[in-house]
């Protein structure tokens, strides 16, 4: 059959790399824009919407990932949503990471203190005006380190994506160890591509943090 | 396309579905304790071991961190007999839980020893304990109550992550889960009961570690 | 119906395995090729359409076809009640058959040898069902995810037998692999079927006519020369 | 006697007027039923021991609690506990915390300039010629471009003054506004009020501060376990205490 | 004339000795270079600015600092800064801190027989009976099971110095013990160590409360930039300072 060099596997794997960062980014874009939507109802002054956005954490966080795309990508369908693999890893790995970027950055908000609300309060402005002007803004700054740090937690769930047949970079380490028998150099090299990723934003995370101890 | 639900062939799968979450709660009872364990020790090294130590400790936490689960799963069970090293799936599951599990304890118990105030261990100093004595006694106790909820939601994701070991053929829940739709293809009640088996799994877990905190560190919890 | 809309698109979805030499693996490209793929090609071009191929692994191509993701499954699909309860299959298209392997040195020759020794299989394949109903509890059977796992398992020496088709076992010994799959007994002759949704009666018409035409022009014995290394026999 | 009575001439209609005042956390009644009132330009400190419940009075004041039962008027309108319109009463309260309450992201000016912006919709030229002004009667015209970190807490504090006083409101609710500044910084902040006292401000302060409030406030009001049980001229309660409450408090004051 | 020879009588041998103890930190010294001795008995009051190294020269007695030069030499056994024996150290020089540095996860009754019972290796009995009578003696035999949250500052120092007491050690170093403290808490500590005073423990005081030192203490000791520059009884050093230092120090002091 086949022979494939050290290049091959190598050069085979980064391609599918390709694929283990485009998931990783739609998973952060889309995972972050729909956890500022739960974030907004989970903090909103609105006792049912409260509790429906903690059921859904608690869910999604209570479960795990791989149930949530196997429920997608295979029984979604049967009530007529059709769903392929990009869909089924996009929806699921979105709904993970918005429940718990939702949940991180509510630790963020609620670390405002809440003389930011009173104060702004007395000013007469309404709840929308503190949040965007006064709460977020600052709730940002110290969001931005714990968000870094999670957004290794989502390069990482990417792998699990292999299981429902996607080629990433877990699934290509799968199938040419399968055509080469050299499981360890495939799977060292296979962690070695995760860690060439996720290792520069665990350090940015840190540095990150550090510099907002300083500046406090 | 009308999708009729049907959950009565589910029944005849009972047995295999207790196997699997018995296999899943051993796999995280065994998990949790030795990885909460090696992130004691961890812990401990890295606040006080020499250089060196420090160092391979730090790799090992940043290496295990940064990759997934999955991929180191593979690697111990399918890459490590290459050197001669054949582990039976479930013991590469634990192993690998465990080493997972212990490099984000290291991480979050050292958290806690950093949080001690440097004043308590000056004081245990001057009553002449020794250094492993203030760490036993003094540092570990209210570092742990301290960290005990992030290590809870870590021991949590290890539970959670634990469902890929069926790649490996460890019969735990997510396999059952895999095997039952196989036979019955009936994905969606199978992965549907699976999932909700997880959820209560899950918040068993935080409301069983969140009694057992109160019980090991009440004093600690109050500083 | 799925022929409409197949005519009607030009696109012709169709799972095929990426982890079962020589039915379906992949070259150093990563793109799928053996036995099933230049199958569903052959299908592809009869019905006039572009062939989407989808890797599936055993334990999820009928998912697959069940939720629509796929029209046809070309995976080297074996028959059996169970599986008619759900599907449909055309007619046979490969010949397969179902072994239990192990290394020379094993002593293994039939169902009763397997007491006390460790099996993998892969789950939901055929050979996982036929080998439960014929081994006692004191045999550990292990099952795995997809063939990969299966395959892996074996060369790793993480099992020492595996449930396996004859073809997949000769492919990894062309590879010549640390260990070598030799054939200890037969478990089952279950030539391969395309699956088909329920209810897709002129699918399953056009489908099956295509096959005779093949079988009858040798199209289809030259992809099992190809992949085989044998004609098609006469039996199929 | 009431106290809307009592300082002021019949015919003036007061501007802060609250009757009844009653406040529960839980099944502890904090404020048991509070009556005052506070005449256009008048100066009123507010005494007592801690948890005596004033904080939670001023609080009421501007919506910050919710209250149990009576009712609140500013400006002559009514607002009745239920349902409160918040945001018009607090363009007409404004209110200057303990804690300052800066907002850390925004320099002195942006601070003073946010509410101006989003509440009153003030064009951009309006707002910054606001803040300016705002910002020059607490003597920090020159520090419209540093962020409340680089202050110090007595320039902190005068800013919160001038972002209240920017939105012009008819009162200003002060609540400790100097305990948590080091005693050399305290002094710029009372001599801010003091001027506001005499520009004609109604002014609502709660104080530790004695000889502040003898000197520059038209009334005291001495509050004990949720009562307002004394009030009147400062001279007069300071001197003659008419409760053995306010006795003992004045007596622990002065001995400090 | 060496602080040795003056307060007592030349047969007596010192508990503690200091020679020549020198210590920086970085390039900034810190020490340079006291001596110092400390009769059995006596109580010794440190004084001095802020900085000046009274923390640092208490804290190289008990090696919770590592001296760059000198000797330190406690109950006749000498020990040299490359090779201190921390731990036979540390037995005979007990410590109670400013922060009162209790374990919050151990009762008090816990934090007092920790170190016997893993230091000592004292059995339970003896253990609960030694840390009962040192916890009477501070006046807290009733908090035995109470968490040092569940304690006033003024009973938590008290616990601590019951936990350095239970130790039996030859001398008691206290390092500003009352600074931390409310000012009515004061008092309750300080009438502690008189008593231990009075009862003959060797003392060694840091300490703000000169009106303390002038009355229980033997001796007193000026320490400035580093070096001791004047000691002795504690009423001529106020009465008739010697230096400009301890004159403007005094002044200072008394100002307050
Ligand atoms: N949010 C709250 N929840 C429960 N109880 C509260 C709350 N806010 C205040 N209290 C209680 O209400 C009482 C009055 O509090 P308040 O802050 O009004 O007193 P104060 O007179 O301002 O005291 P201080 O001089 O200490 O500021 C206190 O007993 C306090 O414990
Ligand atoms: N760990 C350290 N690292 C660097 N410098 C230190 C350290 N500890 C103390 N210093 C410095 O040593 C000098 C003496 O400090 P020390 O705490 O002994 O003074 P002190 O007399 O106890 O003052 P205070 O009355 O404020 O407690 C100070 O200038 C201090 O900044
Ligand atoms: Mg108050
Ligand atoms: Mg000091």
């Amino acid at each position: 059959m086949y022979n494939f060099t050290l290049w091959d596997i190598l050069s085979n794997l980064l391609l599918a790399a390709r694929w283990t960062v485009l998931l990783s980014a739609i998973a952060f874009v889309c995972g972050g824009i729909a956890g500022v939507l739960v974030l907004l109802a989970r903090v909103a002054p609105l006792r049912p919407l409260q509790t429906a956005m903690k059921l859904y954490i608690e869910l999604f966080q209570g479960t795990p990932l791989l149930m949530q795309l196997f429920i997608v990508f295979f029984a979604l369908p049967l009530t007529g949503i059709e769903t392929s693999p990009w869909t089924a890893a996009a929806v699921a790995l979105t709904l993970f990471t918005s429940a718990y970027l939702a949940e991180i950055w509510r630790g963020c908000v609620e670390a405002v203190p809440r003389g930011q609300w009173e104060a702004s309060a007395s000013l007469a402005m309404s709840y929308g005006e503190q949040m965007r002007y006064v709460v977020l803004p600052q709730a940002l700054r110290i969001a931005v380190p714990p968000t870094v740090g999670f957004s290794v937690q989502v390069v990482k769930g990417t792998a699990v994506t292999s299981i429902i047949g996607f080629v990433e970079v877990t699934k290509a380490g799968t199938m040419i160890t399968n055509a080469t028998f050299q499981p360890f150099l495939v799977y060292g090299l296979v962690g070695l591509i995760y860690f060439a990723l996720c290792y520069p934003l665990s350090l940015s995370a840190k540095a990150l943090e550090r510099k907002l101890n300083v500046a406090r | 396309m009308a999708y009729r639900f049907d959950f009565s062939s589910l029944a005849d799968y009972t047995p295999v579905l207790v196997q699997g979450v018995a296999t899943t709660v051993g796999l995280t009872l065994i998990g949790g304790v030795l990885g909460v364990g090696i992130g004691i020790a961890g812990a401990a090294a890295r606040s006080s071991g020499n250089a060196p130590v420090r160092f391979a400790v730090g790799s090992y936490v940043e290496l295990i961190r940064n990759t997934p689960f999955l991929v180191q799963l593979f690697f111990i069970f399918f890459g490590l007999p290459s050197l001669g090293v054949r582990l039976p799936e479930w013991q590469a599951a634990v192993l690998a839980m465990v080493i997972n599990l212990g490099a984000y304890a290291t991480e979050i118990i050292r958290a806690g020893i950093d949080a001690t105030p440097k004043g308590q261990i000056e004081a245990g100093a001057s009553l002449g304990m020794t250094g492993p004595q203030i760490f036993r006694y003094i540092i570990l106790g209210p570092a742990m109550g301290k960290i005990w909820p992030a290590l809870t939601s870590q021991i949590i994701i290890v539970m959670l992550g634990s469902s890929v070991c069926s790649q490996i053929a460890v019969e735990e829940l997510s396999f059952a889960a895999n095997f039952i739709q196989s036979r019955n293809f009936r994905p969606f009640e199978v992965y549907f009961l699976a999932t909700a088996l997880y959820l209560a799994l899950a918040i068993a877990l935080r409301w069983l570690l969140a009694r057992l905190g109160d019980r090991m560190f009440r004093g600690g919890a109050r500083v | 119906d799925a022929l409409d809309r197949i005519t009607k698109e030009k696109v012709l979805r169709v799972a095929v395995p990426q982890d079962f030499p020589p039915f379906g693996s992949v070259g150093p490209d990563l793109k799928p090729l053996g036995y099933d793929i230049d199958t569903a090609n052959l299908i592809g071009k009869e019905l006039g359409a572009k062939v989407e191929l989808v890797p599936v692994s055993s334990s999820n191509r009928i998912p697959y076809l069940t939720t629509g993701k796929v029209d046809l499954v070309i995976s080297s699909l074996g028959k059996n009640a169970e599986r008619e309860k759900v599907i449909d299959f055309s007619a046979a298209y490969a010949p397969f058959f179902n072994g239990v392997f192990g290394p020379e040195a094993s002593t293994v020759e039939k169902a009763e040898d397997l007491n006390g020794k460790t099996v993998g299989v892969t789950r939901g394949s055929v050979e996982d069902i036929e080998l439960s109903k014929i081994v006692s509890d004191k045999v550990t059977v292990r099952r795995y995810e997809d063939n990969n796992g299966t395959i892996s398992a074996f060369l790793s020496g993480q099992v020492e037998l595996v449930a396996t088709g004859n073809v997949v076992a000769a492919a990894i010994i062309e590879r010549n692999p640390p260990r070598l799959p030799i054939l200890k007994f037969l478990i089952k002759n279950s030539p391969c079927f395309i699956g088909l949704n329920k209810d897709e009666g002129p699918l399953l018409e056009k489908v099956n006519a295509i096959l005779a035409k093949a079988k009858a022009d040798g199209s289809l014995s030259a992809i099992s020369k190809k992949w085989l290394g044998t004609p098609l026999s006469k039996d199929l | 006697m009431s106290l809307a009575d009592q300082s002021v001439s019949p015919s003036a209609r007061p501007l802060v007027k609250l009757s009844n005042i009653r406040k529960s956390f839980g099944s502890v009644e904090v404020l048991k039923g509070v009556d005052m009132a506070v005449q256009e330009g008048q100066v009123v400190a507010m005494i007592g021991r801690s948890g005596s419940g004033k904080s939670t009075l001023l609080r009421s004041i501007n919506g910050l609690e919710r209250i149990d039962d009576g009712v609140i008027e500013v400006d002559g309108e009514c607002v009745d506990p239920s349902q409160i319109d918040l945001r018009a009463l607090r363009l007409k309260v404004g209110m200057v915390f303990q804690q300052f309450n800066l907002f850390p992201h925004l320099t002195a000016g942006e601070n003073v300039m946010l509410a101006l912006k989003v509440v009153k919709k003030q064009d951009k030229a309006a707002c910054r010629a606001a803040a300016e002004a705002a910002l020059s009667k607490v003597g920090l015209g020159h520090k419209f471009d540093a962020y409340p970190s680089q202050l110090s807490g007595g320039q902190q504090q005068r800013v919160a003054i001038a972002r209240s006083l920017a939105m012009a409101p008819k009162v200003l609710l002060c609540d400790e506004i100097t305990s948590a500044l080091d005693p050399e910084l305290v002094n710029e902040v009372l001599s801010v009020v003091r001027q506001l006292a005499e520009e004609g401000m109604t002014l609502l302060l709660v104080t530790h501060e004695m000889r502040f409030a003898r000197e520059v406030c038209d009334s005291l009001v001495f509050m004990h376990g949720g009562r307002i049980i004394e009030h009147g001229p400062p001279a007069e309660l300071f001197d003659r205490p008419q409760t053995p409450e306010l006795a003992q408090f004045v007596g622990m004051v002065e001995a400090r």
